[in-house]
C-alpha cells in the first residue's frame, strides 16, 4: 500500500544526511564534551559546529544558542527563565491563545506562583492584532511571549510587529517558532525579538533537540541546574548525537529553504484545491498568511479521529484537532479560541506536507480522502444538516462571514 | 490502540441507516463535546427484529454503534435493557479507557430507543 | 596506539545490541508517540517497553518510571518538583556535601525561593551518617536527597539506612542513583525510596535519556509543562531512539549485573593493588563500599590534569577533580568535604572500568601511570616534600589518620 | 584544547631542574589553588645565560614554563622584564582563555627570580 506521510507538524522523518551525521556520535565518539582529553574535546568541538550550524539558521551568534531537549523545554525555559529574572520589576506577563500548551501550562505555572498572565484573543483566522498587545501592556509587564507559526492551524503572526511593539515598551519578547524554524525564513535580527524557541525534530533533524536563543546579555534563570554545560545555563550530559543531528538539519534546511517552501506550497495549494472542492469543508487560519505545507480543515458533520484512521487505514498520516483524536480528549482551544463552533472543531482534520511528498501523493491523497467523507457522512446523522445544532453553526457563520466561503478567500 | 474488532466494526460497520417505519428511535450524546449515536429498533412481538444505527463520532464510537445493532437483533426488550457499556465493550475486545467513558453511547442510546418504542404502546 | 578507556563514570560507550534497538526509530519508525495512528502506536509501544524494562532494573512498575532527558534533569524535577509540592507542611530539605551539582544547585535555586537546606557532612570516607542525617531532622523537613554512588570517589552510601530514618519521620526520600543505576543492584523496594534518579548513558546507554522514579500515588510538580507527554508529568515530544536505547541498555544491564560486577571489579583491584605501589598515591573513598569499577586516587606533588593529559596522550582516558582538569577551575567539593587539603585535591586521578576494559588494558595501565607519575615529579618542585604546605598536609595525616596508609585498609 | 605547540613544550619541556649554583630564584603560586611555578635563573654581564624551572601544576602551567625559560635565556634583563603573561600566551601558539589567569605563571615567576637576583647584588 501507498504510505503517504502528511503529518510533519507532529514530527519529521530525520533526513538521511542528518542520520549519517550523528552515526559517529552513537559508535566510536561517544566521550562526554566535559571531558579534557581528544574524545571530549571532539565532542565538544561537534557541539559548537552545531551551535554555529544552528545560529547561522537564524542569524543569531552561536553564543546566543542554549540547546536543550524539545521545543517544549526551550519554551518553559524561555518562559519560566525570563519571568523569574526579572520578577523585581514586574509580575505581569502576555502570551496569546494560540499559544502551544508549553507556553500555556508554564504560564499558568507562573500564576500559580504569583504572576498575572494575560491570555490575548485572536480573530477567526488564528491572527493576534499588534493593536490588542499594546493595550495589553500594563506597568507590570516583563515579557511577551506569542508563536510564530501554528502547527494546529498553520497561521504565521505578525512578530516583527509585535515585537516592535514590546520593544517599544521595553518588554522581552520572546516567540515560539518551533512551528517556523527550519519552514520558513526566521531572522532574530529582522524580527528583532529576545528569545526564540526551535526544535530539531520539525525540520528533518533528531527528536531530543531543541533550541533557545536569547539575546546576548539578556540574564535567565536556568530551567535545569548543574554542571556548566551551555555555559552554567542548561545542565545535564549533553545529548551529543541529538545535537549534531540538529546542527547538521540546520544547515541543510538553510541551504534548501526556499527550494523546499516552494515544492512544498506547491503540492499544498493542489491538496487545498482539491480538498475545498468537497462540499461543506472549511479551511482552517489564515488563506495566505501560513507555513508553505500546512493546510487544515473542518469537515462538516464527521468527526476528526474516524477520518484520520480511515485515511490511515489506506497509509494516509494525517492529524486532528478533534476531541477524540487528542489524548487529552479535548477539542484544540486554538480552534475555539478562532470561534470555531464546537461541534464544527470535532470534524478537524490536518494535512502537513514535507519534501518526502509528491505530486502523485497528492492525487492519492484527494481521491482517497472523498471516498472516506463520503462514508463517514454516509453513517453520521447530520449528513443533511446539523438539524437542532444548526443554529449555533448560522450564528457561527454570520459573525465569521466570508471566511466559511473558501472559494472566496483562498 | 484500537482492537481488531474494533477496526472492523469501525471500518466495515452493520446496519448503517435509518429505518423509516422505526418502532422506537433513541439519540444519546451531543456534537459539540464528542460524539452522537441514534439507534432506530423495530420490535415484534416483543423482540427487536432490526436494528439500525447513525453515529457521528470518532472509531469507537462507530464501532460500539455497529455492534450494540449487532447485539441485539433478535433479543427480547428486556434482555436488550440489560446491554451495557461493559459488555458491549467486552464483545468489541476491550476499549481504550479513555473511550469507555465518552464513546460508548450505544448501550444508552438503545435504552432510549426501547423507552421511545414503549412510550409510544401507552 | 592503545585506546583503554577508563572514564566510565563520565559516560559509557553504547552497547551494540543498545545500538541496534535505536537505528528503526532514527530511521522508518519516527513516528510522534502521541500520534494515534500505527506509526504512532509503534513509537508508542516502544516507549512503553522501554518503560518496562527500566522499571524492571530498579523493581519499580513501569507507571513509576517517569523519563526525563538526563540525570541532571531528573534531579532537578525531584528535588524541585517535591519541595514545591509539599512547601504547605515546610520549607526544609536535607542534602548532602556529596551530592552532583544538579542535586546542589537545584538545592540553591530552593534557597532563593525561601527553602532553608542543611547540606550534611561527610566523614574522610564521604560516608554519610544516618545517625546526623536523623539529627537534621526539623518539623519542616519535607525532603530528604542522598547520593546513592558517589562518580567521584565511589563510595556507595548507606540508603537503605537513611531511607529509614527518613520514613520513621514519614519524610519523603530521594536517591540520586545516576552513578549506581545498571552499575549495582538497585531495589527501590528493598531500599524503601519515594524517588530515585537515572540516566542511561552510564550504562552503556545512549545519551539524552534519563528517568526518575516516582513512588506510585506520590504527588510531584512537573519540571517540564506542556502537554500529556509522561502522563503530564513531563512535557516535550519523547526522545524515541533514546528512550528505547535506555530500555535496551537496562535490559542488558538487569541479565548481565552480576557478570558485569564480577569481572569490573577483579580488573578494579588489580588495579588499585598495582597503583598504591607507588609512593605517596592513597585511595580516596571507602576501601569497600564502593562502585566495583571505580579507584580513585591523590597523587602527592603532581597536579590531575597533567596525569591525565599525559595519560591520554598514551591513549589512556581518566579523570581528575583537580581545579585546573575541571572547567570552572574549582576542585572537586566531594574531595574537600571529605576533608582532603587542597593542594592534595590537585593531584586527583580516577580510573573507572567497564566491561570494555581488559586485563591487559590494567597491564598497559600501571606502566604508563608509573612513567607519567615519575616524570611529573620530576618536574615538580614538591618532589621531596611539601615544603612550606607540609604543616598543612601534617595536619590532615593526623585527623585522617590510617587511612593514608592505604596498605593497611585495603 | 590546547595548541600544538603548547602539547609540545608540555610532553616535552625544556630547562627542567634546579640550580644548585642560581643567581636568582623566583616561585609563584600555591598549590592549594593550582598551579606553583619555581624559575632559577643564572646571569652574565647583565644578560640571562641560562633558566631552568620546577612546576607543580596542569599542562598549561608546565608548557609555559618550559616557554618561559626558553624565551629568557640570552635575554638582558631589562628585556626578560618585558616578558608578559600575553607574549607567552602568544608564542605557545595561544591558551585556554581559563588557564590564561591561573596557569600563566611564568612571567611572574621570572620577575621574582630577577628581583631576587638585583637584590642580592646590592
Ligand atoms: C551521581 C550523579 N548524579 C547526576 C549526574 C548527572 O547526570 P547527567 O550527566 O546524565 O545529567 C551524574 C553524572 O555523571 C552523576 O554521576
Ligand atoms: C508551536 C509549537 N511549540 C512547541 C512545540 C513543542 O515542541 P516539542 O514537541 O519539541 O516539545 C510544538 C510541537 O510540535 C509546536 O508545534
Amino acid at each position: 500500500m501507498r504510505k503517504c506521510y502528511f503529518d510533519h507538524a507532529a514530527t519529521n522523518p530525520l533526513h538521511p544526511q542528518v542520520f549519517d551525521a550523528m552515526i559517529p556520535f552513537l559508535k566510536e565518539d561517544f566521550g562526554n564534551p566535559m571531558s579534557v582529553y581528544d574524545l571530549g574535546i571532539r565532542a565538544k568541538m561537534a557541539i559548537e559546529n552545531a551551535r554555529t550550524q544552528v545560529a547561522s539558521l537564524i542569524n543569531a551568534k552561536p553564543s546566543e544558542i542554549i540547546f536543550t531537549s524539545s521545543g517544549a523545554e526551550a519554551n518553559n525555559f524561555a518562559l519560566r527563565g525570563i519571568a523569574l529574572a526579572r520578577q523585581n520589576e514586574g509580575k505581569h506577563i502576555i502570551v496569546s491563545k494560540m499559544e502551544h500548551h508549553s507556553i500555556l501550562n508554564s504560564a499558568r505555572f507562573l500564576e500559580k506562583m504569583g504572576f498575572a498572565v494575560t491570555y490575548l484573543p485572536v480573530d477567526k483566522y488564528g491572527l493576534i492584532d499588534p493593536d490588542i498587545v499594546k493595550k495589553s501592556i500594563t506597568k507590570e509587564t516583563t515579557l511577551i511571549s506569542i508563536i510564530h507559526a501554528s502547527s494546529e492551524v498553520g497561521i504565521i503572526e505578525p512578530i516583527k510587529e509585535i515585537a516592535m511593539v514590546a520593544k517599544e515598551k521595553g518588554i522581552i519578547f520572546h516567540t515560539d517558532a518551533v512551528a517556523a524554524a527550519g519552514n520558513i525564513s526566521v531572522d532574530v535580527k529582522e524580527l528583532n525579538v529576545d528569545l526564540l524557541s526551535m526544535a530539531a525534530h520539525q525540520f528533518y533533524g533528531p527528536k531530543g533537540a531543541g533550541a533557545l536563543y536569547v539575546r546576548e546579555g539578556l540574564r535567565i534563570v536556568p530551567l535545569i541546574y548543574g554542571g556548566i554545560q551551555e555555559n552554567g545555563r542548561r545542565a545535564g550530559t549533553e545529548n551529543v548525537p541529538a545535537i549534531v543531528g540538529m546542527g547538521k538539519a540546520a544547515e541543510l534546511a538553510k541551504a534548501e529553504l526556499s527550494a523546499r517552501m516552494g515544492s512544498v506550497k506547491k503540492l499544498r495549494d493542489r491538496l487545498v484545491d482539491g480538498i475545498l472542492k468537497v462540499e461543506n469543508v472549511y479551511l482552517t487560519g489564515h488563506p495566505t498568511d501560513r507555513l508553505p505545507g500546512h493546510a487544515s480543515f473542518c469537515v462538516e458533520y464527521i468527526e476528526g479521529e474516524a477520518m484520520l484512521l480511515l485515511l490511515a487505514a489506506r497509509g494516509i498520516y494525517s492529524a486532528s484537532g478533534s476531541a477524540c483524536s487528542s489524548k487529552a480528549l479535548k477539542a484544540s482551544p486554538v480552534l475555539l479560541a478562532m470561534g470555531i463552533p464546537a461541534s464544527l472543531a470535532q470534524g478537524s482534520i490536518v494535512f502537513t506536507l514535507g519534501t518526502d511528498n509528491s505530486d502523485d501523493d497528492i492525487k492519492y491523497l484527494l481521491n482517497e480522502f472523498l471516498q472516506v467523507i463520503t462514508r463517514l457522512r454516509e453513517i453520521s446523522p447530520y449528513a443533511k444538516g446539523w438539524g437542532v445544532w444548526r443554529k449555533v453553526d448560522n450564528v457561527f457563520r454570520k459573525s465569521n462571514g466570508p471566511f466559511y466561503k473558501p472559494q472566496e478567500c483562498w | 490502540m484500537y482492537s481488531e474488532k474494533v477496526m472492523d466494526h469501525f471500518t466495515n460497520p452493520r446496519n448503517v441507516g435509518e429505518m423509516p417505519d422505526a418502532d422506537g428511535v433513541g439519540t444519546e450524546g451531543n456534537p459539540t463535546c464528542g460524539d452522537v449515536m441514534k439507534i432506530s429498533i423495530k420490535v415484534k412481538d416483543g423482540r427487536i427484529v432490526d436494528a439500525k444505527f447513525k453515529t457521528f463520532g470518532c472509531g469507537a464510537a462507530i464501532a460500539v454503534s455497529s455492534m450494540v445493532t449487532e447485539m441485539v437483533k433478535g433479543k427480547t426488550l428486556e434482555e436488550a435493557l440489560s446491554i451495557s457499556k461493559e459488555t458491549v465493550a467486552n464483545e468489541l475486545g476491550g476499549l481504550p479507557p479513555q473511550k469507555m467513558h465518552c464513546s460508548n453511547l450505544g448501550a444508552d442510546a438503545l435504552k432510549k430507543a426501547i423507552e421511545d418504542y414503549k412510550s409510544k404502546q401507552m
